[in-house]
């Protein structure tokens, strides 16, 4: 029983909590679409997808609900998710001859191209965690805005200001949003991945 | 000057040198870096300055904050595009003669940061570099070796002549030019491949 | 005092019969641990207004991670926090191992709590000796610190084959055994550790000149502590009880009996005295590794290392560093390549409070209390 | 030709003054032949931490500085005065001892209304 095991079953009882906590989200916060989204690694840790309406309230909420108790949000991390061409094998339900049977059909599909900021969070109160909360732009173009948590968790300040940096997310709300490691006068987005770094009039070696 | 003679002359405590040997003596020993650490190297710099390694056995372990009161300046670290002004300006602030370092593979030519965004790929794009220490980082011999490698530099420039160092010829330039921030990159010119630091050493 | 808010640059309006004078403690400066900036709006000699600028260090860790396969990150990580590359190493092979879910045999975890510790007391040790030169004892307490630490290096050197660039951990364990004599040399180094840090203790904590620097400056409240992320012994020298080695009870944390130091105040002097008691935690948790570590393999032999490659899926794993919580998010797509290599830096997050401690002091205080934080810019910037 | 006790005082003044003028001659000279000047924009830029220096010197101080500088200069010069009092100390009558005293006791009390009226504060 190594420690990657245990580190899993202590993640593990997070995990039939997950639906707990959406559940107990939905309760106080009816309209809000919550998602769960599963994690194909070992690690086991699922995240949660907020929609942008009530994402500030339900941070608020799992900060301050006394069972959660979430007063700690360790990591702000973006990720950019571009337009990609997927070839999936569907599960088709056709009726050949009368009887129904499940065909695997190869058809190309475009995911839909959307910036995310994923927070982990933790309870330095009860000693949970870690809960895993994502919340998505809506494309990667024009509308690139995102409710900012820094009201909720100052410890997001500087990394929110970093994802808007690197990646281009406009969090909205956030006290001082600026660049913080590029200089003030570059314009591009560098963690973006259709980012091409300018050559520098180096000869390549 | 034939050297044997004067090693003869010096066993019976008898001294002769030239004004050129005496200035030179006079400066490479008491080379005062400036203190100036960017990255990983500056730990090895400071552990190269501590009673292990002890750089004051060469005279140069006084580290200046101040560039006016430094000779030598060793880049130690990466220099990025956002700290490479910062580095030109501190550079032409320092009063002549004054050397460059290059410490550690970022300093020489952006080492394993080399394709990073932010990266100037090496510090001799916009500025002369007199001695160039490899390794990642440096460890502190190889840092007094490269010390020491300057001090036979400084030793072997020539007061007079065609062959005497920049900051003693007026026509070479006295200044290098800052680089300035851009919307993508830096902007301005850099160092001209041709002029090495010193045409004779 | 003038709202900070309402403030505008140097030549603010003079309320108070003076200009606010505005000065940039910039990127080359003694006191900054490094290219570091902080532009300071100054009333007299107290400070009104700090904003800390960053960036001058950023070298593109996580860009360059996307293109580098996982075992070719780990050298990277070494250049990380450059004081501890051992720690680096363990955050990221931990949440690789997370990622994957291999497991690490009993040998690589003793090993990997041994390196683990030595590189706490060094990097304990350099910041009490960078602290006491902020102070102005230039040199002296600096000198002591770095002598055991190049008796820690040697053992790194021995080990790994490098001094500060160790690159020695891998996932599932660790790249060799230790060479013979390595624990006796270890144990030696430990047990002259114990009469080192008396030493320190008796050159620094009762020194009056320090005590009235420290005392009372830079007081960081316990709520704004946890709301702001700070983690590591600056959280707890406000009197949170938060380690990760307990929390988390990663690798082999909970077979040792360590006690957790904590503060009261939060000031600077709580935040030096934490770190020397978690110095002499570590010699415990030390010992009893080193007393009780057992033979065998020390990789797990089905890790694939080169051509590693992970089910599409994504983990954070994290440790607790010296400087405080350092962890890596991985996402990983299936292919040999991460698609997305976060760190999370607990330097950076740890400045986020830098701002509110300095409020009220004179700008010397604030060389202190940026030094007590304990930053290193290849962390902050990454 | 006797020029009187004075002579060796010129002798020795001109040693101290060509003492002192000659490393200075002789660096000009270096200088002149040897190293050409050239000073620059950049070179002559106020250093500040290797940024461009905005021009904020010349900004108006807390007057509490001010005053602190002179109220030490006053008690550093008093010192002067003191040391020939405490050298010739025991060879002295009452009457000087008396003035010495009145002179001190002034400055004190000086020290004492500067220090009720707030001034070596500047919080």
């Amino acid at each position: 029983m190594t420690s990657s095991a245990r580190a899993c079953l202590k993640t593990r009882l997070l995990m039939q909590t997950l639906e707990q906590i959406k559940d107990r989200i939905t309760a106080s916060f009816p309209d809000a679409r919550l998602e769960i989204i599963a994690n194909g690694s070992p690690a086991n840790q699922p995240s949660l997808l907020l929609d942008h309406a009530h994402a500030r309230q339900i941070a608020r909420f799992l900060r301050d609900d006394p069972a959660l108790r979430f007063d700690y949000a360790s990591n702000v991390t973006g990720v950019d998710w571009p337009e990609k061409i997927v070839k999936e094998k569907i599960k088709v339900k056709k009726i050949i001859d009368g009887v129904e049977k499940e065909m695997e059909e190869v058809s190309d599909r475009k995911t839909s191209a959307f910036l995310e900021s994923v927070y982990h969070l933790y309870s330095m109160t009860l000693g949970h965690g870690p809960l895993v909360i994502r919340l998505r732009t809506v494309n990667r173009g024009d509308d690139v805005a995102l409710p900012s948590l820094t009201p909720v968790w100052r410890s997001c300040e500087f990394q929110e200001r970093e994802i808007f940096d690197l990646f281009g997310i406009q969090f909205q709300g956030h006290p001082d949003l600026r660049r913080i490691l590029m200089w003030d006068n570059f314009v591009d987005h560098p963690m973006r991945k259709d980012y091409v770094p300018t050559d520098s009039g180096e000869v390549a070696l | 000057m034939d050297p044997e003679p004067q090693i003869d002359l010096s066993k019976q405590g008898v001294v002769l040198t030239t004004v050129e040997g005496l200035y030179n003596w006079g400066r490479k020993n008491s080379v005062w870096p400036l203190q100036f650490g960017l990255a990983c190297c500056a730990i090895e710099m400071i552990a190269a300055s501590m009673a292990r390694f002890d750089m004051a056995r060469f005279g140069a372990e006084v580290f200046r904050p101040s560039p006016r009161q430094a000779d030598l300046m060793i880049v130690s670290g990466t220099v990025t595009k956002k700290m490479a002004p910062q580095v030109v300006r501190l550079f032409n602030q320092m009063p002549e003669p004054k050397y460059v370092i290059a410490m550690g593979a970022c300093a020489i030519c952006g080492g394993p940061f080399r394709d990073g965004y932010n990266v100037l790929q090496g510090i001799d794009l916009y500025l002369p570099v007199d001695v160039y220490i490899p390794g990642c980082p440096p460890r502190p011999e190889a840092l007094l070796e490269g010390l020491m490698n300057l001090q036979q530099k400084i030793a072997s420039q020539r007061l007079t002549g065609p062959a005497r160092p920049r900051h003693l010829r007026q026509s070479a330039p006295g200044e290098f030019t800052v680089p300035q921030f851009g919307s993508h990159d830096l902007v301005g010119p850099r160092l001209p491949k041709d002029q090495t630091p010193d045409a004779n050493s | 005092m003038m709202a900070v808010s309402d403030l505008q640059t140097s030549r603010a309006g003079d309320s108070a019969g003076h200009d606010l004078l505005e000065v940039s403690m910039g990127p080359h400066h003694p006191s900054t641990h490094g290219v570091f900036r902080m532009n300071v709006v100054l009333d007299g000699e107290t400070v009104v207004k700090l904003s800390p600028v960053f960036g001058y260090l950023h070298r593109n860790h996580e860009k360059i991670a996307e293109k580098n396969s996982y075992l070719a990150s780990i050298p990277y990580t070494d250049r990380l926090d450059y004081i501890c590359s051992m720690t680096n190493n363990w955050a990221y092979v931990l949440s690789v191992e997370k990622l994957t879910g291999l497991a690490v045999p009993e040998r690589a975890e003793y090993i990997r709590v041994i390196v683990g510790e030595l590189t706490r007391l060094f990097n304990h040790a350099c910041l009490a000796g960078f602290l006491l030169q902020d102070m102005g004892a230039l040199g002296t307490p600096l000198m002591y610190a770095f002598r055991e630490r190049e008796k820690i290096l040697d053992l790194f050197e021995s080990l790994s084959g490098a001094r500060m660039m160790c690159n020695y951990m891998r996932f599932g364990g660790c790249r060799c055994d230790l060479p013979d004599g390595w624990l006796e040399q270890a144990a030696k180094t430990v047990a002259n550790f114990d009469s080192f840090l008396d030493h320190f203790e008796a050159l620094l904590t009762g020194n009056e000149i320090i005590r009235a620097r420290s005392d009372g400056v830079g007081v960081l409240p316990a709520a704004l502590a946890i709301n702001a992320g700070v983690t590591g012994p600056g959280l707890r020298a406000s009197g949170v009880n938060y380690d990760i080695r307990k929390v988390d009870k990663y690798g082999i944390y909970s077979r040792f009996d360590f006690r957790v130091p904590l503060g009261e105040r939060g000031d600077v002097f709580d935040r030096y005295m934490v770190r020397i008691l978690e110095m002499r935690q570590s010699l415990k948790i030390l010992e009893a590794a080193m007393r009780d570590i057992p033979a065998g393999a020390i990789i797990d032999p089905k890790a694939k290392l080169r051509n590693l490659r992970p089910k599409a899926g994504e983990a954070y794993g994290r440790i607790e560093g010296p400087k405080g919580e350092l962890g890596f998010y991985l996402i990983s797509d299936g292919s040999a390549t991460p698609y997305r290599f976060r760190i999370r830096p607990p330097s950076l997050i740890n400045l986020t409070v830098l701002e509110d401690m300095c409020l009220g002091h004179t700008i010397a205080d604030v060389v202190i209390i940026l030094g007590s934080i304990d930053i290193v810019l290849g962390e902050v910037d990454r | 030709m006797n020029f009187g006790p004075y002579l060796f005082l010129v002798i020795f003044g001109l040693a101290a003054l060509v003492f002192a003028l000659s490393p200075l001659a002789l660096a000009w000279l270096w200088a002149r032949f040897f190293s050409p000047r050239k000073p620059g924009a950049v070179k002559n830029a106020v250093y500040e931490c290797g940024l461009n220096a905005q021009p904020t010197g010349w900004v108006q101080f807390k007057s509490e500085y001010y005053l602190y500088g002179i109220i030490f200069l006053i008690f550093d010069v008093e010192t002067i005065f003191l040391l020939p009092f405490a050298v010739a100390f025991k060879g002295l009558s009452l009457g000087a001892c008396l003035a010495m005293l009145i002179f001190i006791l002034l400055l004190a009390e000086g020290l004492v209304w500067a220090w009720i009226k707030g001034v070596l504060v500047w919080k």
